[in-house]
């Protein structure tokens, strides 16, 4: 986004060059602006007139990478995107890549991918309810919540043998079958973080400090939603049950029982809501598979040695933690790809921000952009 | 010596001593300044115009009428201590005066001082939620 | 400490008050004039107070009560001060002349 | 008028009495302060399932007294474009009044620096020092983050003096004295605590207490997550460390107001004066870390309706009903 | 104690100059509060620590902080104009001429140079004053409170009307 | 907002409060559970080592294969050539006497490795592992790590018993038909 102030609302009044407005940046080495953002807010006394999110501080190319490498060696680099449901995108790569080479994965492959999915979502929505909560000054529950996340990268570590930034999937299968001990270790944690989950309701949600900073702060409402591409929880916070696991069901999501859990409000209470809800749902997802895992290969019997897709293109979307995230792949025949474009949410999301964060105040803005959960690197990526 | 004065020695030693704790490691400390070392804190970024400048009129609100308020309460203090042998006339003059006290919070509250309210309607405009 | 010396020194702010009164401009250094003298006026208050008086209480509670006028007064001249900063953009008493016919 | 004989009187000399008197006092904080934020980081850690300092000495008490070495040996950075008289006294402004507040406590029967009629008082003037000390520090620096914290900072301790103020009101009111050490003979005299007959007044002094010393929920001028470290952001070294100090020093400060006006300062059975004193003032700071490492941080607006609206007031109605009631009895 | 007293009132006029000659108002405003500081400590020495705190914590505590925020909220400080010198040496004429006649009258007056009359300690206590302010002078008291709610009123209504202003 | 009515505003004002007490019943629990039940959930790590999982992606390592107390890398370059963060260099090939190409050098940098296990993956012989390293530390930029280095004062000893054994096959397929084995690895995904 360019340096110069951009008529971002159109409100009449959102006027940068008025007299006794000033430009405040927040970020991108500030405490609590997540990552690298940086704000460059062009405020009248406490009010913000137009905020403008500059972005590039973490700028790694990976979109670039993928055009000079083969797509076996692009998959490290795709939980890199977004490290903190780092799993999801690593399966989701490799489902986009199974799409276009048109490789059958096994089936006890397909359920380790949702549990391994399905618990880094809840990682990841932990590790958001910490830092929101974080953001608006409650320190405590954010560690709570790094010990229940620690359980999770205890069980993904057990399997995969890294906690972030997983190469879990490979092309028609998994690297590592989960043994016993995983499916009683995952057990337990379905356990514990039902006993956890009413705690975090009586020392978050139900607490009048939390209830007051989050309630009807920083409303995006469905119009705004569609117009930037919001997806996600903060989608369905304002009441859009859109999730392309639901939607446009991907591996074996039909499969499973589960809700999308939606909010009619679309501000920043109502996506803690939806998140925490989400968390339950999948639990339940994680339950059922795990009661269900059948046995068999992780791998086709006779795994491709060569990847080279035919000439053509595909894109394939799957439901990140912080929304839709789609792979546009175009192939040229060669076993590099031709382009990769990564559809992140967290970029759509944050595209909003001009808009949702005009007029408000800045004790407001950490609330507001926190409860995005926005992962600088996949912005940037 | 008097009580008084020796509290004026007290802030008197306190000021030679906070000296002291702030010149001793000026002398003792490192230095080494680079470039940007004695920059402004912006979060890295270079600040855009000077610090001085406008802010909202609302603090300024509230600084006045704690001016108003605090010399209220600050009187209450002599007379609170002799309230004992004041009777019931002296109820009545604390009544008063505590009465017409909250007659200006009230015209405070009133007028919406105590509502930090934005100018403008907040967030999405772009229409009701459908 | 006599008496004389007290009154002097309140003679000494006074003046410092009113010098400030006509050669400021900026009215908020005016306003630091203006309570300039009303400290000069309290502190002679209390010393006599101090030197002459009978009843301690007298001289306490007219200082007391300059305080509070004090407080008083600017809190309105503050207000009216900052009123006139939003409708003018500047606050030298010179160029506040709209009243000057 | 002659003020009652202290301790301070006992010595041979004035001056060397003086002196003395600092000494302890500064030695009184600083080993407080250590000690405090030593305690702080323990309760929270142990609120948060965590150890907290374990290496410096033994259950690392050390810790903080490595901290303050450490900050002794920083280097002082004096950011360019800073208003350079307001900017290096401002620490100073901060801290002095701590000190002088300090002295005022009486710890014991007779165990008192300087027993003065109006202590109360004094001790409230000296807390109002520190609004000029900490606008200056947020002026001087020429920092956006630093003004902004110092115009919240001051706004919120202004705000909230008042509803401190009516509280101890409230209790002036019933002994009819402000010297701290009558206030709790008083106390010890008649047998029960103040606060057993003014609770409400102990709740709204105690939140606004929390507040004038800028403690979560209230700690807005510091909120790191908003503004990176409020007025102090541009301060390091030892001038950083007197502002944490006096900070400390002020949570400290007001838990004695609150333990000498509600708790019967150092009244109790069986352990001697000192010991019930601190016994108290500790249970309070323990109290405030408690609610420190527990709650989310209000937002500025609501901080100070909630204090306009709510706490001053319930005060305002507390001291009427406690004039009421007195005359009653 | 004489010393004492000495320094306090040097520490007051220096206070004094210096808040009327800087040009910076907000060091002025500093300026002013390093003599309200000696005043306060002059008027212990004047036997009335009660009113010296007061002073401190209307004066340092309130009116300077009000202050300080105005000029917050009014001007980039150094940017106002400058004082011509023509108008200062007018001022300072004026200033100087009050001193010296009133000073010389002062001089001449034969102030009483007895030291002070010794009081009870009782009249000089905070109980006393309350007393007053309770019996004799509970007008003051009374009309103080309603100066002041009047003072509040008119604030909130300047500013509400300025805060409209600026948004309409 | 809705305007709440007087009655609802109060029980909203206590409401508030009481949850307020109960996040405090929360937080004392816990502290109660550090510091009675001694349950904290801190590793005080230099103190105590960490528990490494089976699957434990490290820095990656040659096998040393017990039969043949040596690794079983032949320098084909197919890690090399994966390895997306180009931090690997291979060198091999022939070597005097024997029929097996031997790897001549094999270095990593550590610095670079994003420790995706491709290499693994490709491996023909199957003789890298995950190191159980876990607090390597690299000083600088060049963190160059030799992994043939362990191997090198035994190789003329490995070439002699390799050439023994391949005489040794070459005589059984001379009576037999020819029989190709490789030593299985242990923990190794199919």
């Amino acid at each position: 986004m360019s340096d110069e102030p951009r008529g971002a609302s159109s409100d009449p009044e959102a006027d940068p060059t008025h007299p006794e407005a000033y430009v405040l940046n927040m970020g991108p080495q500030h405490p609590s602006m997540h990552g690298v953002l940086r704000l460059k807010l062009h405020m009248i006394g406490e009010e913000i007139v137009v905020a403008e999110p500059v972005i590039g501080y973490a700028h790694r190319a990976h979109e670039k990478m993928a055009e000079n490498r083969n797509y076996l060696m692009f998959l490290p680099n795709s939980s890199r995107i977004d490290y903190l449901s780092g799993m999801i995108y690593n399966i989701g790569y490799c489902q986009a890549v199974e799409k276009l080479l048109e490789i059958e994965v096994p089936e006890r492959a397909q359920y380790i991918r949702v549990i391994a999915c399905e618990l880094n979502r809840i990682a990841s929505h932990l590790l958001w309810i910490g830092t929101y909560v974080l953001d608006i000054g409650g320190v405590t529950p954010f560690l709570y919540c790094w010990d229940d996340r620690e359980q999770i990268l205890d069980l993904l570590d057990a399997i995969t043998g890294s906690r972030l930034t997983y190469s879990y999937g490979r092309f028609g299968g998994v690297t590592m079958d989960v043994d016993d001990a995983f499916l009683t270790g995952t057990r337990t944690f379905l356990e514990r973080m039902k006993s956890r989950l009413p705690e975090y309701d009586t020392l978050v949600r139900k607490n009048v400090i939390f209830i007051e900073r989050s309630r009807g702060v920083g409303i995006m409402d469905r119009q705004t939603c569609r117009a930037y591409g919001v997806t996600g929880p903060c989608l369905r916070a304002a009441g859009v049950a859109y999730d392309v696991r639901k939607s446009e069901p991907y591996g074996i999501y039909d499969r499973f029982d589960f809700a999308v859990p939606t909010e009619s409000a679309g501000d920043c209470l109502a996506r803690y809501d939806v998140r925490i809800r989400e968390i339950e749902e999948s639990l339940k997802i994680v339950t059922q598979a795990v009661r269900d895992l059948p046995a068999g290969p992780i791998m086709p019997d006779k795994p491709k040695k060569k990847f080279k897709p035919a000439e053509g293109a595909s894109y394939f979307a799957v439901e990140a933690a912080r929304g839709a995230f789609g792979m546009y792949l175009v192939s040229d025949g060669s076993e590099v790809p031709f382009k990769l474009k990564l559809r992140t949410p967290s970029f759509s999301n944050l595209s909003s921000m001009p808009k949702v964060l005009a007029g408000t105040m800045v004790a407001d803005t950490i609330a507001i952009v926190g409860s995005l959960d926005i992962v600088l690197p996949e912005i940037d990526r | 010596m008097n009580g008084y004065a020796q509290l004026a020695c007290y802030l008197v030693l306190g000021l030679v001593l906070g000296g002291v704790i702030v010149v001793l490691p000026q002398l003792l400390s490192p230095r080494s300044i680079g470039r940007t070392t004695e920059n402004t804190y912006e979060c890295g970024i270079d600040t855009v115009g000077s610090a001085w400048m406008r802010f909202s009129i609302t603090y300024y609100v509230f600084a006045l009428i704690f001016v108003a308020f605090e010399v209220d309460i600050l009187y209450l203090f002599p007379v609170a201590v002799a309230y004992e042998p004041s009777g019931w006339r002296g109820l009545a003059e604390i009544a008063a005066f505590l009465v017409i006290l909250s007659l200006a919070i009230l015209y405070a509250w009133r007028k919406g001082v105590f509502v930090w309210k934005s100018h403008r309607a907040p967030q999405s405009s772009s229409g009701p939620n459908a | 400490m006599k008496l004389e010396a007290f009154v002097l020194l309140s003679l000494v702010l006074f003046s410092a008050g009113l010098y400030a009164v006509i050669a400021r401009r900026n009215l908020i250094a005016i306003l630091i004039g203006v309570e300039l003298m009303l400290n000069a006026v309290s502190l002679n208050f209390m010393a006599f107070n101090r030197f002459v008086a009978l009843d301690p209480a007298v001289g306490q509670v007219v200082v007391l009560f300059i305080i509070g006028l004090a407080a008083a007064e600017v809190a309105i001249a503050l207000s009216i001060i900052l009123a006139v900063y939003r409708q003018r953009k500047q606050i030298d008493a010179d160029q506040l002349d709209e009243l000057k016919g | 008028m002659s003020p009652p004989e202290t301790l301070v009187d006992k010595l041979d000399s004035p001056w060397l009495g003086v002196v003395l008197g600092v000494a302890a006092v500064l030695g009184m904080l600083t080993v407080n302060v250590l000690f405090l934020v030593w305690l702080e980081r323990k309760v929270s850690a142990w609120i948060q399932r965590r150890m907290g300092p374990t290496e410096v000495g033994p259950f690392g008490l050390f810790q903080t007294l490595a901290d303050m070495l450490k900050l002794l040996s920083k280097q002082l950075i004096t950011p360019r474009h800073v208003d350079k008289p307001l900017y290096h006294l401002a620490p100073l402004v901060v801290f002095v009044p701590v000190v002088a507040a300090a002295s005022l406590f009486p710890f014991s029967a007779g165990l008192v620096l300087q027993d003065l009629d109006i202590g109360l008082v004094l001790v409230f003037a000296f807390g109002g020092l520190a609004f000029v000390g900490i606008f200056m520090a947020g002026w001087g620096s020429n920092n956006k983050y630093a003004l902004l914290g110092a115009m919240r900072s001051v706004a919120q301790n202004i705000s909230y003096e008042i509803p401190l103020i009516l509280a101890s009101l409230s209790v002036v009111l019933m002994s009819g004295t402000m010297n701290l050490a009558k206030i709790t003979a008083l106390q010890s005299e008649r047998g029960y605590w103040f606060i057993v007959l003014q609770p409400v007044a102990a709740v709204i002094y105690f939140i606004a207490a929390l507040a004038e010393t800028n403690r979560a929920p209230f700690d807005i001028p510091e909120a790191e997550s908003e503004l990176v470290a409020g007025f102090h952001t541009e301060y390091s070294g030892m001038r950083f460390a007197l502002f944490f100090f006096a900070e400390y020093s002020n949570v400290f400060i007001v838990s004695m107001v609150a333990t000498v006006l509600f708790l019967g300062g150092w009244s109790g059975p069986l352990l001697p004066g000192p010991v019930w004193f601190f016994l108290k003032v500790y249970a309070l700071v323990g109290l405030t870390m408690w609610v420190r490492w527990t709650f989310p941080r209000l937002r500025f607006d609501q901080l100070m309706s909630f204090c306009w609206v709510v706490l001053t007031p319930l005060a305002i109605l507390n001291l009427l009903i406690t004039a009421f009631v007195a005359r009653l009895v | 104690m004489s010393t004492v007293t000495g320094l306090l009132m040097a520490i007051a006029i220096c206070g004094a100059l210096l808040a009327v000659s800087l040009k910076n108002v907000l060091h002025a405003i500093f300026g002013l509060a390093i003599t309200l500081l000696a005043l306060a400590g002059l008027f212990m020495v004047l036997g009335s620590p009660f009113v010296a705190a007061m002073e401190v914590l209307i004066y340092v505590g309130g009116i300077s902080v009000a202050m300080v925020f105005a000029v917050m909220l009014s001007t980039v400080v150094p940017k106002h104009a400058a004082e011509t010198s023509l108008r200062k040496g007018a001022a300072a004429l004026v200033a100087l001429t009050f001193l010296l006649g009133v000073g010389a009258i002062v001089v001449g007056a034969d102030l009483p140079s007895t030291s002070a009359p010794t009081l009870p300690a009782e009249l000089w206590s905070v109980a006393h004053l309350g007393t007053a302010l309770l019996d004799h002078y509970n007008l003051v008291f009374e009309v103080l409170s309603v100066v002041l709610l009047v003072a509040i009123i008119g604030a909130i209504v300047i500013s509400r009307r300025e805060e409209e202003h600026t948004e309409s | 907002m809705e305007t709440p009515t007087r009655t609802g505003r109060l029980g909203r004002f206590f409401t508030g409060f009481g949850s307020l007490f109960h996040g405090l019943a929360v937080t004392s629990r816990h502290f109660g559970r550090t510091i009675f039940l001694r349950k904290n959930v801190t590793q005080q790590y230099p103190h105590e080592k960490p528990t490494l999982p089976k699957a434990y992606r490290s820095a990656i390592r040659l096998i040393r294969f017990p039969e043949t107390d040596s690794h079983d890398c032949v320098g084909c370059k197919a890690c090399e050539r994966i390895c997306p963060s180009a931090c690997i260099a291979v060198d091999g090939g022939k070597v005097e006497g024997i029929k097996k190409k031997r790897a001549s050098h094999f270095e990593m940098d550590f610095a670079l490795c994003s420790l995706c296990g491709l290499c693994l993956d490709v491996c023909p012989t199957t003789t890298l592992e995950y190191s159980r390293l876990y607090d390597e530390a690299g000083y600088n930029r060049n963190w160059k790590h030799d992994l043939l280095a362990e191997f090198r004062a035994r190789e003329p000893a490995f070439i002699a018993e390799q050439r023994q054994r391949e005489q040794a096959e070459a005589e059984a397929k001379a009576q037999k038909a020819p029989k190709k084995e490789k030593p299985p690895k242990e923990g190794d995904a199919p």
